[in-house]
């Protein structure tokens, strides 16, 4: 299949205004010149501090926020003619899940009366729901109040409600915000089974910088209204740091060792410091298989081994704290 | 001290709430205005037919309406102002985080209190000077201001008291939000059997006696006493009317703030002040 | 068609859900029904302050009681045609679930008018209830031959009050009234209509200005028709409103055009502003509160 | 006078009727089913069960647990917003209920949390000091340091409505801090903050109880919060299942160390090898889910340096390339994890 961009947009500015006395209004910068492409099929992450733009952006996309300029096109429909066509196409999760589910009905009556609102036909709506709660697991509580069931199940029942129609893109707000470890997981495995099985295009918001590394393959990091770096995880990773390198912690290795392992013309740089053996090299794999087999035919004992490999949480700290990646 | 100071800083809250929308002090008063403006019209309507029901007040029913609906309106502000202040900050989730200091709901009430008191003092006053010199009520001439603030007092804190009697119903309750009984049948017997829009001599005498239990009766019926035929505290009636609403300030206040405390710690035996979930 | 079809069924869902609420404060049901007759007790017992007059409220009739009960019913049709759309929209909005229902295929007034069902199922009884109280306790009489006509009145004036009803809920994004009292229902429901719609009082008491202002309104027009008709001894050739005196056709056919032109005017205009309302909001960023 | 800020003996807290797992006949409501609990009929639901613990003065205190176990129930109490049913509490050597509410703080980040939208970030601040009885020059003074200490002085002007979460969240903690109480509690400190403002604030209260030797109480389900906790408490369905320093809930792990290994090639047939390997407990873990295709083990070994060793020989052997091996202590929800066990296991 080829790749194709289900979401293109460009430069996209927003402002807000913000009162500040009776009559007297600033503007605010809450986008400033965004552009981004989202392939068909993605799990997306969009990473940034509190403020960053976020949630605007995501409302930008969804069709329910005009942008002030920019252009660009959701689905293929244009964000500023079509924008009626967009919404219909999409579906959102707000950070606060419980918005939209009425504690006055059951579950189950909660997502019919969804099932209506998003036009769902007549026929295919009990089938549906019940593909959806047993998709998501809440099968055996169709009949509870939504007060009663627990934060996470309350959370997956948001999910469900924009499951019911197959829109082709989801919005997650910060799905696993105030989940409990367990709770969080499993809504992250829900997302991942989601993508997988109906080949939705997932846009993911988060302040758990794991949760986007775990799920997502490309991200965008986001700062003061602006995409600082949007890139493949592996990439943004190899631009930070350009040859790969890993360090072993071992007991007395003899200059003789070390000289050997640098003979090697893969090993760029070799120090040994402090115990740990620092490697610098470009080709890891078949360094670390050569350097470890080297150090065991030695009879070395190996306390620890780790690739110097930046977490996304590294990048992103180092991102947002020194600006924008040449 | 603490207390006053912590239950002005309310006030003030209010006080600045005020400052952000200033429209909403300009609406208040022109929707006082309407409202004394309907019952001024219905008075009007009714007037001529309306001669010997009021014999006792010189058969000025226009006057006569004006003046019992400007005070009934400020006591009805008060009535309410203990459960909806407790019910919007319920709401708002910050009834919990008042309560975390030691007298904080007190205090919240008692600066709400101050400033409903005060700002519905400064409206009604203007509506009722705009009564007196443009629509051209008659007031006495000899009237003594005194008698009129000692019964307006007695008036208001009789209704603070009942509010709070209905604000501990606050906790019991099972919908949180709209009106609360008590508070709601209080008002509603008095405005059909206090006399607020018509004297209670019209009332069927089989049910009359209702009147004689709201404070609302004798509060109305001394100020109009006093303002219009121009009775001092020292005439019996008035005199008689001082002492049983002394006697129902006395009684609903304390009552009220009793109740209250109970249905707090209540409240915090049970499942808090604050939202469960 | 299709569209039509299935815009109904939303709304129909919605109804449904409102009803499921409204059911379970069954509370708030027997309130309201005191409520009404609280405030017919009212009007009677001011009507007995006129005990030893003879009365006559030409060209209404002489049963005060009547001619507060249609005040009443009036007003309640009002209160909730017109205060409602507001309160809906506000709710909406602080609920957080407009951006939910704008990402679904339905039109932009189906969940207004859907939420509204619950003021409905809880206003529309009162007018109901008003009439019979008035009639059964307190000696209220009615000119059943006209009830007809009065039927077609109360229709008209259902829709014209809706059509306010909606401008005053587009000013809710339109001109971004959020936090505080809403200035078009204000104006309209709290300030002319309380005033001039003449609920409680015929409109002749007035002093001449405000009869002027108040041949602005709905109210005025189908009290006027209503009480003609409904009320014994009611006169139906006398002219009383301003405009009745200056158009010289029969006051009751004249009542009825100018309903029909109000509906006409006031429906689409507040439709056409609810729909910029929100396109507004859409630019501006507020169409819910989030965080 | 005691070393204790926190004493509980047996304390019990029934909710009325939150058990609302059967679905009721008739049509409820929300608001009703808050409330209903409130009624004499209704059902009482255990939400704490007869807790014993001392919290020391001058310690930074931890309480984890899954959504619903208990916590903020715990610590209400504890501030005295709710009372137990049985048991008794003192704080801060007091029984008194509005003594306990004047020795401490309560901070809670749910919802709105309380703050007041028409006034500026330090009028809340001082509005909120006026309510607990300061004011005057010195509120003003500690209102500015309070803020300059959590980076928040460049929005002591703006209104709430201007903050983003994470700043009024950041409020919601200095007003607790500003009225300079010997105990502290922190209901959720970090939900809603970014990750560096989560570090800062970590520090921050760490710094704080240090320097001026307060008590602090934290509640939380996210585990990096609580690493700055001298102690912790498990709690689960009401019940206290754990209580200690972190070494301590450690021991009946035996000292166990966690290896996590990251390596290329690994298939699901040696993992029998390795469980062959003496000295490795069990493979906890093993899954491919990485995007790079990666897999990655999590193998619960005895503390025993040459057994690595003996694992990467195995690697070579086979032919895996390893990426990383790393000794990593067991992580507090899986200690949580064994407690929670113990408990269902024993209990049902």
């Amino acid at each position: 299949m080829a790749v194709e961009n289900i979401i293109e947009i460009n430069n996209i500015v927003k402002n807000y205004r913000i009162r500040k006395g009776l009559f007297k209004f600033e503007n605010f910068k809450a986008l400033d010149g965004v552009s981004l492409s989202i392939r068909r099929g993605e799990i997306f992450g969009l990473l940034g501090t509190n403020g960053a733009g976020k949630t605007t952006l995501i409302k930008v996309m969804a069709g329910l926020l005009q942008a002030d300029c920019g252009t660009g096109t959701i689905l293929g429909f244009d964000i500023y003619n079509d924008h009626k066509k967009i919404r219909a196409n999409v579906s959102l999760v707000a950070p606060t899940a419980d918005v939209g589910t009425d504690n006055n009905l059951t579950v189950r009556q909660n997502l019919e009366f969804w099932a209506v609102v998003y036009n769902l036909q007549k026929e295919k709506r009990e089938k549906r729901i019940n593909d959806v709660l047993n998709f998501l697991d809440l099968k055996e509580y169709e009949n509870f109040w939504p007060i009663s069931i627990s934060a996470g199940m309350r959370q997956k029942l948001a999910i469900a409600r924009s499951l019911l129609v197959q829109n082709p893109i989801l919005f997650l707000d910060e799905p696993t915000v105030k989940l409990d470890a367990k709770g969080a997981q499993s809504i992250r495995e829900f997302i991942r089974k989601i993508n997988k099985e109906f080949n939705t295009t997932i846009i993911l918001t988060t302040h758990y910088i794991f949760e986007a590394e775990e799920l997502c393959e490309r991200v965008a990091i986001m700062d003061k209204g602006k995409i600082i770096s949007c890139d493949f995880v592996d990439n943004l990773r190899n631009n930070l740091q350009k040859y790969d390198s890993f360090t072993i912690e071992c007991d007395n290795l003899s200059t003789e060792i070390i000289e050997k392992i640098k003979f090697n013309k893969n090993v760029l740089e070799c120090t040994y410091e402090n115990r740990a053996l620092h490697i610098t090299t470009d080709k890891l794999e078949n360094i670390l298989n050569f350097t470890v087999s080297f150090l065991r035919k030695e009879n070395i004992d190996i306390h620890s081994m780790e690739t110097n490999e930046y977490t996304l949480e590294d990048i992103f700290i180092k991102i947002t704290t020194e600006g924008e990646i040449k | 001290m603490k207390f006053l100071k912590s239950a002005l800083s309310f006030t003030k809250l209010e006080f600045k709430a005020l400052k952000f929308y200033p429209s909403s002090f300009v609406l208040s008063v022109i929707q006082s205005f309407v409202n004394m403006g309907i019952w001024l019209f219905v008075s009007l309507f009714l007037k001529q037919y309306a001669k010997n029901a009021l014999s006792g007040y010189n058969g000025d029913f226009v006057s006569y309406m004006v003046i019992g609906v400007i005070f009934f309106q400020n006591a009805g502000s008060i009535l309410t102002l203990p459960f909806q202040s407790l019910s919007t900050a319920f709401w708002d989730k910050r009834l919990e985080i008042y309560n975390s200091s030691g007298s904080g709901i007190w205090a919240f009430l008692t600066g709400k209190f101050i400033w409903t008191f005060v700002y519905n003092l400064i409206i009604q006053l203007g509506i009722l000077i705009f009564a007196i010199f443009v629509i051209g009520i008659k007031v006495n001439s000899s009237i003594s201001i005194v008698s009129v603030i000692v019964f307006y007092l007695l008036f208001i804190l009789t209704c603070f008291g009942i509010g709070l009697i209905g604000a501990s119903n606050f906790f019991y309750l099972e919908v949180k939000q709209g009106r609360e009984p008590i508070t709601w049948l209080i008002d509603v017997l008095a405005r059909i059997f206090s006399g607020v829009y018509y004297p209670i001599t019209v009332i069927p005498i089989s049910i009359r006696f209702i009147s004689y239990f709201i404070p609302h009766t004798y509060a109305l019926q001394g100020i109009r006493l006093i303002m219009m035929n121009g009775y001092t505290l020292s005439n019996p009636n008035i005199l008689r009317y001082t002492c049983i609403m002394m006697i129902f300030c006395v009684v609903t206040v304390f009552l009220g703030i009793i109740l209250l405390n109970r249905a707090l710690i209540k409240a915090q035996r049970g499942n808090g002040v604050g939202m469960v979930v | 068609m299709e569209k039509i079809k299935s815009e109904w069924d939303s709304l129909i869902m919605f109804s449904k859900r409102e009803f499921i609420i409204w059911s379970s404060y069954r509370m708030n049901a027997w309130m309201w029904v005191l409520d009404v007759f609280f405030n017919t007790t009212i009007f009677f017992l001011l009507s007995l302050v006129t005990k030893g007059s003879t009365l006559n409220f030409y060209p209404y009739g002489s049963n005060y009681v009547t001619f507060i009960v249609l005040g009443l019913c009036v007003y309640y049709i009002s209160f909730t045609n017109l205060g409602d759309p507001f309160g809906r929209v506000s709710r909406i909005y602080w609920g957080g679930t407009m951006d939910l229902y704008l990402l679904s295929p339905l039109s932009y007034f189906t969940p207004m008018m859907g939420v509204m069902f619950r003021s409905v199922i809880d206003d529309y009884p009162r007018v109901i209830l008003s009439l019979l109280f008035g009639g059964v306790f307190f000696g209220a009489t009615y000119n059943i031959m006209n009830i007809p006509l009065s039927l077609i009145l109360l229709v008209l004036i259902l829709i014209s009050t809706f059509g306010i009803g909606m401008i005053s809920a587009s000013s809710f994004y339109l001109f971004n009234f959020k936090q505080n009292t809403e200035p078009v229902r204000f104006i309209f429901q709290d300030v002319i209509i309380a005033l001039t719609a003449g609920y409680y009082y015929p409109l002749t008491v007035l002093p001449y200005p405000l009869q002027v202002l108040g041949s602005f309104i709905p109210h005025t027009y189908a009290l006027d028709a209503l009480r003609r008709l409904l009320i014994p001894g009611g006169d139906l050739y006398a002219k009383v409103l301003p405009l009745q005196k200056i158009i010289n056709i029969s006051p009751i056919s004249l009542d009825i055009i100018v309903l029909i032109v109000m509906s006409v005017l006031t429906l689409p205009l507040g439709w056409w502003m609810y729909v910029r309302g929100i396109e507004r909001a859409r630019r501006e960023g507020t169409l819910t509160r989030w965080q | 006078m005691s070393n204790y800020a926190v004493e509980a003996f047996n304390i019990s807290k029934k909710y009325k009727g939150l058990n609302l797992d059967k679905k009721e006949s008739g049509i409820g409501l929300w608001i009703k089913n808050i409330s209903r609990l409130t009624s004499n009929k209704a059902e009482g639901v255990l939400a704490l069960n007869d807790m014993n613990f001392n919290i020391q003065k001058g310690e930074i205190f931890g309480i984890y647990g899954e959504n619903g176990a208990g916590k903020t129930t715990l610590i209400k109490i504890l501030s005295g917003l709710l009372y137990t049913d049985t048991g008794s509490l003192s704080i801060n050597d007091s029984t008194n209920i509005k003594e306990i509410k004047n020795s401490i703080s309560y901070v809670s980040t749910n919802g709105w949390m309380g703050l007041e939208w028409q006034l500026t970030t330090k009028e809340n601040l001082i509005m909120y000091g006026n309510l607990f009885g300061l004011s005057g020059k010195q509120l003003e003074n500690e209102c500015d340091a309070v803020l300059k200490s959590l980076d928040m002085y460049s929005n002591r002007d703006k209104y709430i409505s201007q903050l983003s979460a994470g700043m009024r969240q950041k409020l919601t903690i200095a007003r607790g801090i500003l009225i300079n109480r010997p105990i502290l509690y922190l209901d959720e400190p970090s939900v809603s903050l970014d990750i560096n403002s989560a570090i800062s604030l970590r520090e921050y209260i760490k710094h704080y109880s240090l320097s001026k030797s307060k008590s602090i109480i934290i509640t939380s389900h996210v585990p990096d919060d609580l690493a700055i906790c001298n102690r912790l408490m498990f709690l689960f369905k009401g019940r206290m299942v754990a209580l200690g320093t972190k070494d301590e809930l450690k021991i009946p792990f035996n000292n166990d160390k966690v290896l996590n290994i990251k390596c290329l090639r690994f298939e699901e047939r040696h993992v029998a090898m390795l469980n062959g390997i003496s000295g490795v407990k069990n493979v906890l873990n093993y899954s491919n889910e990485d995007k790079k295709n990666y897999e990655h083990i999590k193998i619960r070994i005895d503390d025993d340096k040459q057994l690595i060793n003996k694992i990467v020989d195995l690697f070579i052997s086979k032919n895996i390339t390893m990426l990383s091996i790393k000794l990593s202590e067991i992580s507090l929800q899986e200690i949580y994890e064994y407690y929670i066990g113990g408990v269902a296991n024993g209990k049902n």
